[in-house]
């Protein structure tokens, strides 16, 4: 069924009857020529990209929960390609095009929008660091725009710009960075794979890989075995024990980053607003609640769940640089798990077993990387040969040195990025 | 409308406060909902998205429907439940959501729209042109999307966080929480009881029960008074404990003033509590639940604990002619309060077919209402029974589908609450919270007698893990005992809309319409429809719509399970919890000793880290701060100049090892140093990669004093302590920080010997004080430290004496040095100086540079281990192709450079894969008369003379360079030695 | 020869009297910070009682002799406030000068303990924080060292940069305690 | 969430630094490869469950501690000294 405002209104006239299910739930086939392991926003847009672009389609996506509950269901929705080292400039710039191009991709209203963003400096050398980041934009091809203080007080009069600890000295504006509705780009991948004949089989949890002689030969899971020659591990802060299922050490950390988010309100923030000195960032969804987050909790943890002293340190953050928000009323928190590597950038690869190909270590940027990782991973797993924009995401970076991106600067520490 | 000799209010102190245009009169402990429904308003609010009209659905903080926004001006304050809000004199509320009026809704369109606007509509459509999104579609939904506003300008009022220790915090002061802080206090634990009302006592003030033959509220009131005399009792009334953290944290929000008009001098409107406790009770009760029918949502329409709870602690009765519906016996109660009250009841519709005749009302068996009429206010209902349906005249209906336990905060730390189907519901899963016991209503446990002895077997329970022995006697108070009978009811059968999620305005229709497009997971029926998504987070609603789904998908609710509940239990502003930061809050201010004598002279501080340092000093007829900065690299660079760098990190080791400390730390070799002298270092992170550099001096055998960059000198701290606790525990040293002991200023320049001379007690000259020498010295009589080091470039010290000493020091010095033609420079002559000298700072070590990439590689000494010495020698980060440091100059017609500009081959274009390296720092060289800059250049060293390309997009500039050594002055180093 | 005029690091921001609590700036005298070297620690406590009459003190505690002060300070390190140290300490000890380093002020009152449950994240009542208790934590966002000197007085020191903040922040919770008064 | 330090006791976690996993105590020697440093430095177990990782009471006595941890419930089964483990070790 294509989706368009028609639709809606003929349903509409004729009772919502029509409307059938976004994805079947199929029973597992004994063997496909590829399966994914994880049904995240990354798992299903490989496996959607598998499908339409490479005419793969006897795939699956195995998930052990149901889809799209992982950290593309908790994320503060936030879209951008504002990096600045080689490697994450191309990766992030390509993942942006898929996003501008997804509705009509995928017919279905992922709400992307493209309200800008602006990143707040607060001294000097804060400034030139960002100019150089622009200018990597810039040079990339993508755009960005230097504002003084009078720039961002245009774009953001409720800032405290008199009585702030550290001052706004100006910000850097990515126009085309916004955020997006992160539910429905799970789903609206989850039905253009589906569409296309990729199996969505949820509640099926992987318990084994299948290893002979080097190559991966399948998957053991709750829902019995399945025979597959490729298999792609796309499980973000899971990473560790599925890897360990292939006798993989990866160099990984999993840790929990906090969200938040208030109550409907009326219009008030119309950017994504991010605040350097106080690792704070905020946007409000279009419901009306103002999305935010910080920094991680700094603690090994999956429990999906944080703890007082950064929530406190992410609500005086916002207090301090736009005090306007002090009556807004955190509604939830939750927490994700996040796959932090030593350079706080990504890994597309092969891996030492023939056959398997891992894809993590997204840290807290995965959910814009959604489109971009899924396209070169599939790339990857369908040519064997890496995707140009992800070529740099390679797995032995950390022990030869070669290729490092540590945007941060604040080296091998997983928990620093 | 009032009851006569009904109600804890105080009858005697009339309260007028405002809602919307007009002026209503209610008495003290009245609420906005209470205090409005007893002048006959019914009318509160409209929901999220049909902006259907609402009143009240209940009476306390998970009202859904009656959210008003309290004050105007920058102190407005969206989203009050009128349900919690106490009126006092002077309060004014206006509800939200609504426009042009409450009453004249605009936006009540969408309402005759609701066959397009169902579950997830917007997934399905507003997709072309892909322009319009941000352009109209996006504009239109959010602006009518929202409820109440913020005022967009600074908040103005005082907000504080505290916080709390005890042996037990009981949550929840109905029955079960009383009657286990009451044994817990008995037995002499440290007891913190916290309410989230005004008044503690929780159902027994909404009911008619009566305690050890006392009326309920009586009871309540005398257990009150016990625990409050007791030393060892912290009672918070208003305070809702509103999530459960690690290891027995709780947090906690207290309304201190919501409740009176009193703002500024001090007064705070709320405290956030950060509470540990060694054990816990939860006694949170439970909330009722709502019947969905079509049209269930008519202001008029409430619960039946909410029509008790209006009736028989406020007084007020909701309605002229009342009709209740419900599946329990609480239905049965609420008709013979009614009655008693003397409160017309129109009919008593029962679910349940074996039900007796309890009062004198005309009571439906095995009947349901199906149907209601009244658009703002309810007018009648429509009653089924036995496939007949017929119409009641009501202004009010109280339902009840029963109650489910206040589980939340025993799913705060992930574990799953457990079915229950005797309750049919959700009960809390025991230990789902290390040392919490749930107790009373959200245990499970509804009648009153069990809630009593709930509570003190709860408390019983945290005695014991506390090893407190509870005090003999004391038994549980007699109260009702009468069994909880219900049989399920979640969604009468029917056409139209029966409204699960109130606010959100979720239909029965649109959790089926869910699961028939395969959003069967109870995680994607909520997401899909926003089910449990509005203020209340489903408190109302998850139970009926869980039941609803799991009806569709053919799975019991106990399979279907619930959604996760996190915290805040209840909304908690930013303010609240982000208090104190406000203003300068954030962050502490570092001052040093110069600060107010550097204000006095006019110098523009800066942030430098959580430090203030002076920019420049501006001289009169100096306009432009560059006019200043020239002049003061002038005066270094010809006569003399003073710079306070008591910010600098300063870290003062002892002991037998400390040399072998530091050549561990370091990449270079300080055990060798001799004693009275100084030598730069370069210290490395384990990765490899450059950490941080500075001066090490050796004034004793086993004494050294190292200097850290003021950016770094907290990781470098922290580094030593690592290294010397974790890596080498058997090195013999200690170390500590004396960076705010000795206020220590550099005196640069050709006359710095001369000035200091004029100031130390023993004149130096380059015998007794060569380049990289250090040792103690009397200045102006004070004991102090002297080092010749020199970041200028310059003939230069640095002088240290005690702090209290700094400020006197530091006027001194800058006197003395004006008379010998120099005077005090800032940060911005202190970068140009060292630029002109090929000083790297942070904008060149920034943490992805090498000690090969800044040409130090041969610092790393072949002959010891160090930290990161492995790493560094990675074939990856000695790959000569690396970005290394380079100097610019211009070459071209644009003069002028800029830090964070990109390097390009001169005729490539300006695109990523031509980008050769960037600049990091430049300054304006007053000495050499031209701009220049440092920054990194692929094969940088093995450039020098090649003419390239600097482009800076964001600035619009470009400008010929060429790449050169990275230092322009001095590079032989005389002017330094000399 | 010029003179050098010293200056207290809360000059000009004390005192304060604001409900029923005061805050002054207090003069522990000259403080030496004191740490053992490897097996050291035997003879210092011997060498302390010796020459100062003060036995080291056990973690978060506080030993005291007439006007000398030995605060404990952190692991294995203690503070001695008041005399200089005596010179044979520092065979088995780094000793080094803190006299300038730190703000020290004097909190006294009923409602002390109250203020400080507004800023201190540990239990600071009488019952587990005793006369002669001492801490090293956090007051507000600083580090510092807090030590219960009477049944309503503590001493507490933090950096001696950071003077003007302890003091903000403190005036800011006497003022809201006393408001709930 | 609270550790409790082994010299001044039970602390919020405000008062710690976290590192990361205690596989940080076991420096290999200079000599020891590329793999066995690369192990050290990035590699991690980075078990869903117990696990032992390095924390430091920077805003208390400044000690460095190794927890035992679980990083799934949070609870925390023990706490040592990391200067006494490094003593016992090599």
């Amino acid at each position: 069924m294509r989706f368009s405002g028609l639709r809606v209104l003929r349903e509409g006239l004729t009772g919502n009857k029509g409307w059938q299910p976004h994805w079947r739930d199929p029973e597992p086939k004994a063997e496909y020529d590829a399966v994914i392991i994880g049904g995240g926003g990354h798992g299903l847009s490989t496996a959607y990209y598998l499908a339409k672009t490479h005419g793969m389609t006897n795939i699956a996506v195995l998930e052990k929960g149901y889809i799209g509950g992982g950290n593309v269901g908790r994320n503060t929705t936030i879209v951008r390609a504002n990096y600045f080292l080689q490697g994450n400039s191309e990766f992030y710039s390509h993942s942006l095009k898929l996003w501008e191009g997804l509705e009509e991709d995928l017919n279905y209203n992922v709400m992307h929008s493209q309200r800008g963003l602006i990143n707040l400096f607060h001294s000097d050398g804060q400034r030139d660091a960002f100019v150089r980041r622009g200018n990597a934009m810039a040079v990339q091809g993508d755009d960005a725009v230097l504002l003084d203080r009078a720039g961002v007080a245009r774009h953001l009069p409720y800032l405290d710009f008199d009585n702030i600890r550290f001052p706004v000295y100006g910000g850097l504006l990515h126009p085309r960075g916004g955020t997006a509705r992160h539910d429905a780009v799970a789903w609206g991948y989850a039905r253009g794979a589906d569409r296309r004949g990729v199996d969505l089989l949820q509640n099926c949890e992987v318990t084994g890989i299948d290893i002979e002689n080097g190559a991966v030969r399948g998957v053991q899971t709750t829902r019995g075995a399945i025979r597959a020659r490729k298999v792609g591990i796309v499980v973000a802060g899971r990473s560790g024990q599925v890897a360990a299922m292939a006798g993989m050490r990866l160099p990984i950390e999993s840790h929990v980053l906090q969200a938040f988010v208030t109550e409907g309100l009326k219009p008030c923030i119309d950017h994504v607003v991010s605040f350097g000195m106080g690792h704070f960032y905020m946007s409000q969804s279009d419901k009306g609640g103002l999305v935010f987050g910080g920094d991680l909790d700094f603690y090994a943890s999956y429990a999906q769940r944080g703890n007082l002293p950064m929530a406190e340190h992410v609500m005086e953050a916002g207090m301090t640089l736009m005090p306007m928000i002090g009556k807004a009323k955190v509604l939830r928190s939750w927490g994700g798990i996040m796959d932090m590597t030593p350079d706080g950038s990504p890994i597309i690869d092969k891996t030492d077993t023939g056959g398997l190909f891992i894809d993590c270590g997204w840290c807290y940027g995965g959910f814009k990387a959604v489109p971009g990782s899924g396209f070169s991973l599939a790339h990857l797993m369908a040519t064997g040969q890496h995707h140009a924009p992800a070529a740099k995401f390679r797995l032995d970076r950390f022990r030869t040195g070669r290729g490092l991106m540590d945007e941060e600067g604040t080296g091998s520490q997983h928990n620093l990025h | 409308m009032r009851v006569d000799g009904k109600g804890l209010i105080d009858r005697d102190r009339a309260v007028s406060f405002r809602f919307n245009d007009r002026y209503y009169t209610g008495f003290a402990g009245d609420t906005v909902a209470s205090a409005l429904l007893a002048n006959g308003v019914r009318l509160m609010g409209r929901s999220f998205k049909y902006h259907r009209p609402r009143g009240v659905l209940t009476a306390g903080s998970e009202e859904p429907n009656a959210l008003v926004t309290v004050g105007q001006g920058a102190a407005q304050d969206p989203n009050v439940r009128a349900t919690v809000q106490e009126i006092y004199r002077g309060l004014a509320v206006r509800s939200q959501n609504a426009w042009p009026s409450l009453r004249l809704d605009a936006m009540e369109v969408n309402d005759f729209a609701w066959p397009f606007l169902g579950a997830g509509f917007y997934y399905k459509t507003f997709m072309w042109p892909r322009a319009f999104w941000e352009r109209v579609y996006e504009p239109v939904i959010r602006r009518a999307a929202g409820l109440g506003g913020l005022s967009g300008r600074h908040n103005p009022d005082a907000y504080e966080k505290a916080f709390a220790f005890c042996d037990l915090l009981v949550i929840g002061a109905g029955p079960a929480g009383l009657m286990a802080a009451l044994t817990a206090a008995r037995a002499g634990a440290d007891v913190i009881l916290a309410d989230e009302d005004s008044l503690m006592g929780g159902r027994l003030n909404a009911e008619t029960y009566r305690v050890d033959g006392q009326a309920g509220p009586d009871w309540a009131a005398e257990a009150v008074a016990e625990l409050a005399g007791l030393p060892n009792v912290r009672l918070m009334p208003r305070t809702t404990v509103t999530g459960a953290y690690d290891q027995g944290t709780f947090g906690a929000l207290e309304r201190v003033n919501h409740h009176t008009g009193r703002r500024g001098g001090g007064a705070v409107l709320e405290c956030f509590w950060r509470i540990v406790a060694r054990q816990s009770v939860l006694a949170a009760g439970a909330l009722e639940r709502p019947v969905a029918f079509r049209d269930n949502d008519r202001p008029g329409i409430m619960t039946a604990g909410a029509v008790r709870a209006y009736l028989n602690r406020w007084g007020v009765s909701p309605g002229a002619r009342v009709a209740v519906f419900g599946n329990n016996d609480d239905a049965h109660r609420t008709a013979q309060d009614l009655i008693e009250a003397g409160v017309e009841v129109a009919a008593l519709i029962d679910s349940r077919e074996d039900v007796a005749q309890s009062g004198d009302y005309k009571t439906y068996a095995g009947a349901h209402v199906c149907g209601s009429s009244g658009r703002q206010g309810l007018r009648r209902i429509t009653v089924r029974r036995a496939g007949r349906e017929f119409q009641v005249e009501a202004d009010c209906l109280a339902m009840s589908g029963g109650w489910n336990p206040t589980v939340h905060l025993t799913c705060h730390l992930n574990r799953r609450p457990t079915w229950s189907d005797e309750i049919q519901s959700f009960v809390p899963t025991p230990g789902a919270v290390p040392g919490m016991t749930a107790a009373g209503a959200c245990n499970g446990v509804f009648s009153t007698a069990g809630c009593l002895k709930d509570g003190a077997d709860a408390a019983r329970t945290a005695l014991k893990a506390l090893g407190l022995r509870p005090r003999r006697g004391g038994g549980v108070p007699d109260a009702d005992d009468t069994a909880y009978r219900l049989q399920p009811l979640w969604a009468v059968p029917g056409k139209g809309r029966a409204w699960l999620d109130f606010q959100n305005d979720v239909t029965v229709k649109d959790v089926k319409q869910a699961a028939v497009e395969n959003f069967r997971s109870v995680e994607h029926m909520k997401r899909y429809t926003t089910q449990g998504m509005a203020t209340d987070q489903g408190k109302n609603s998850n139970m009926a719509a869980l039941a609803v789904l799991a009806d569709a998908t053919g799975q019991g609710i106990a399979q279907t399970g619930t959604t996760t509940f996190r915290p805040p239990y209840s909304p908690v502003s930013i303010a609240a919890m982000g208090a104190g930061a406000q203003g300068m809050g954030f962050a502490p201010r570092r001052l040093t000793t110069s600060h107010a004598t550097s204000v006095a002279e006019g110098a523009p501080m800066i942030e430098a880290g959580l430090w203030y340092r002076p920019s420049y000093f501006p001289r009169a007829g100096e306009t432009t701060w560059r006019q200043s900065c020239d002049r003061e690299v002038g005066m270094v660079r010809d006569a003399v100049g003073v710079c306070d760098v008591s910010t600098l990190g300063k870290i003062d080791i002892q002991g037998a090892d400390a040399g072998a400390f530091l050549d561990l730390v370091y990449c270079n070799t300080f055990s060798s140093l001799a004693e009275g002298r100084v030598r730069y270092g370069l210290m490395l992170r384990e990765d490899g990669h450059v950490m941080d550099d500075g001066t090490t001096a050796r004034l004793g055998p086993h004494h050294y004093v190292m200097t850290t960059t003021t950016a770094a000198a907290g990781n470098v701290m922290r580094h030593l302590d690592f290294v010397s606790q974790c890596v080498a525990p058997k090195l013999d040293l200690r170390f500590t920080s004396v960076t705010e002991h000795w206020a220590q200023f550099a005196v640069a320049g050709p006359n710095s010997r001369e000035l200091l001379n004029g100031l130390l007690d023993a004149p130096i000259d380059d015998g007794t004080f060569p380049f990289m020498a250090c040792g103690p010295v009397t200045v102006a009589g004070v004991a102090g430290r002297l080092f010749r080091i020199s970041f200028s470039g310059e003939h230069a010290y640095e002088v240290a004496v005690p702090s209290r000493y700094g400020e006197s020091l530091f006027k001194l010095l800058v006197a003395r040095a004006q008379a010998l033609g120099g005077g005090a420079y800032g940060m911005e002559a202190l970068n140009v100086l060292r630029i002109e000298k090929g000083h790297i700072t942070h904008a060149e070590i920034h943490g992805r540079t090498t000690a090969f990439d800044i040409g130090f590689a041969r610092m790393i000494s072949a002959g010891k281990d160090c930290i990161g010495k492995v790493m560094a020698a990675r074939e990856g980060l000695l790959d000569e192709e690396r970005e290394q440091l380079v100097g610019f100059r211009p070459v071209g017609a644009v003069r002028q450079l800029t830090a964070g500009a990109h390097v390009f081959e001169q005729g490539a274009e300006a695109t990523r894969v031509n980008d050769q390296g960037y600049v990091t720092s430049v300054a304006f060289s007053p000495t050499l008369g031209h701009f220049i800059g440092l920054g990194f250049v692929k094969r940088g060293r093995a450039r020098h003379g090649e003419v390239m390309r600097m482009v800076d997009r964001m600035r619009g500039i470009e400008a010929e360079i060429e790449i050169c050594a990275p230092v322009f002055v001095d590079p032989e180093g005389g002017r330094t030695r000399g | 020869m010029a003179e050098l005029t010293g200056k207290t690091p809360c000059d000009g921001l004390l005192p304060l009297e604001i409900g029923a609590v005061t805050l002054v700036e207090a003069d522990p005298g000259r403080l030496t910070s004191v740490a053992p070297y490897r097996g050291g620690a035997e003879a210092l406590g011997r060498a302390l009682v010796s020459a100062h009459g003060l036995d080291w003190p056990a973690p978060n505690r506080m030993s005291v002799k007439g006007a000398a002060r030995l605060i404990w300070f952190g692991r294995d390190m203690a503070l001695l406030a008041g005399p200089a140290p005596a010179p044979g300490l520092a065979e088995h000890a780094a000793l080094t000068d803190q006299s300038d380093a730190w703000a020290a002020v004097d909190l006294a009152g009923d409602d002390a303990e109250q203020v400080l449950a507004r800023l201190v994240p540990i239990d600071l009542r009488a019952a587990h924080f005793a006369v002669g208790h001492t801490a090293r934590t956090l007051i507000g966002h600083m580090t510092a060292s807090i030590t219960r000197l009477g049944p309503d007085r503590f001493l507490i020191l933090v950096f001696r940069s950071m003077a003007g903040t302890l003091v903000h922040d403190l005036k800011t919770a006497l003022e809201a305690v006393a408001a709930r008064r | 969430m609270r550790l409790t330090c082994p010299i001044c006791g039970d602390r919020d976690r405000r008062e710690f630094y976290y590192q990361g996993d205690a596989v940080a105590l076991d420096r290999p020697d200079g000599g020891a490869g590329a793999e066995t440093w690369d192990g050290y430095v990035h590699l991690r177990d980075n078990p869903a469950g117990r696990t032992r990782d390095l924390w430091q009471h920077e805003a208390g006595c400044g000690a460095w501690i190794v927890v035992l941890r679980d990083t799934v419930s949070h609870e925390v089964f023990g706490v040592e000294l990391a200067m006494s483990v490094g003593e016992a070790g090599a």
